[in-house]
């Protein structure tokens, strides 16, 4: 992940498209970025990682702070558009059970 | 270099800094096949192996990013079948082994996979202070399983 | 290792097996970006050290598979510019430098090609005995040219 | 390049279509193959380099001796679908106007 994320306004929310590998060279980055969108409590939160090819432990971090900031604010938080091997390491972490998880970035604006 | 390049093929040692991960990662993905390991078991290899440099370089060094990483990597190909072994060696002299747990994964939160991760992926996941009390070793080995093709 | 982890980020040593060529050629290539290359010029770098490490691997080898090569890489960004240094260490103690020559490309033969395409590709060549007389050093950079983006 | 070429006959000659990165693992084999198909003089040889992605010179060195067994029994040889990083090898080592090079199997068939 060389960018910044591409951060889109959503009638109900926010969505944010992630794009290249995240691991801990650019986790702190992302981290800021989805927290000054956090900060606006947005009802929704969408994280499109279609352009993200591979995903470590650092980047689903990132990803559980987001979900219970916005599970806390009783607010929602989805993610969509997993590639294999990031849709790999949330089973290998068991997390495929715990976050909202879409196909399309339309399905998960409808959810 | 710290093996034997007959017995240890690939050799790398790597400067402690995130954006390097990528590198390690290509050398793995690229490796992996070679050693007999299926494309999807490859994947997961190179995760382990980047979450294991990972903590190095965060909790190891602390994020210093003037120290080094050693990885060491050979093909095995004996009687426990066909797979590969990759060591890490590392310089935190101050680290003991005991510090570094598997969390419980009932609770979620932020942060805490990576021995998971490590376990879950690899056949062989073993810590040791090394021989010359300088750092950890981990050793890491991963064969190749027949229905997972 | 030969070289201070700090300058040299990465370094590798392989054995000297043709089947590790590609190796070397996926670390190139993802550190190419990161030493400010376009991905063009990337791609010949990666063309360059392939040629050198097959030259050592074969005329300085002579295809012996249980030799090493050392591969010590360091981004450049000096008055210069911004670029690449790879230097590529063998244990040929027996060849002389004088023995690497390019070839006359008017006649078309096979072969005789690589030590032609690494000085077409790269903005410095340099071989040199080893300063410890083991063997050969080869010295490349690689500096990024603005209009080749 | 870990599989052998698929060879294909033609009505006037051959087609050997090549997969894989060609470089120094695997051009003493690759070499075999062609030279095995040489010896039968086809009047035609193509070979299909669609599934290149890299070659270096001893790839090129391989082609160039096929070339040149070919010319001197006045027989042909076209190279075709090069990638662009092999397109590339072709230009440094300035055989791009040595080689007829083809766009399409077609093409090479036709010429
Ligand atoms: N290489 C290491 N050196 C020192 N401590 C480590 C190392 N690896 C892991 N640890 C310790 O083990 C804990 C668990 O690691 P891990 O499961 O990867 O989760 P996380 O890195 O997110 O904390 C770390 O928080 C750290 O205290
Ligand atoms: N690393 C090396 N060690 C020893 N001799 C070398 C080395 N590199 C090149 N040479 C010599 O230089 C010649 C030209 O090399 P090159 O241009 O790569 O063509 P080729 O390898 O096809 O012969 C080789 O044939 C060899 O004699």
């Amino acid at each position: 992940m060389s960018n910044a994320p591409t951060i889109t306004a959503l009638p109900d929310g926010v969505l944010i498209a992630i794009a290249g590998d995240i691991d801990y060279s650019c986790t702190t980055a992302l981290r800021g970025s989805i927290r000054e969108e956090l900060d606006k409590k947005p009802q929704r939160m969408i994280i499109d990682l279609q352009n993200v090819p591979y995903m470590d432990s650092s980047g689903v971090a990132v990803l559980v702070e987001a979900l219970q900031a916005q599970t806390k604010g009783k607010r929602k938080l989805a993610v969509c558009c997993l590639q294999d091997k990031v849709k790999g390491i949330f089973e290998i972490a068991r997390l495929d059970m715990v976050f909202k998880i879409f196909n399309s970035v339309d399905e998960a604006k409808e959810a | 270099m710290i093996f034997d390049a007959n017995e240890y093929h690939v050799q790398m040692r790597v400067i402690s800094q995130p954006q390097y991960l990528c590198v390690i990662r290509s050398v793995i993905n690229v490796i992996g096949g070679k050693c007999g390991l299926s494309s999807t078991e490859t994947d997961h290899v190179v995760l382990a192996v980047d979450e294991a440099v990972t903590n190095v370089i965060r909790h190891g060094y602390k994020d210093e990013p003037d120290k080094e990483v050693d990885i060491s990597i050979r093909p095995i190909n004996d009687k426990d079948g066909q797979g590969i072994e990759i060591i890490l060696d590392d310089q935190c002299a101050d680290i003991k082994i005991e510090q570094i747990q598997k969390r419980d994964l009932s609770e979620l939160k932020p942060g805490g996979l990576g021995i998971h991760i490590l376990y879950r992926i690899m056949d062989h996941v073993q810590y040791d202070q090394r021989p010359d009390a300088q750092g950890i070793r981990l050793t890491l080995r991963k064969f190749h399983k027949q229905q997972q093709d």
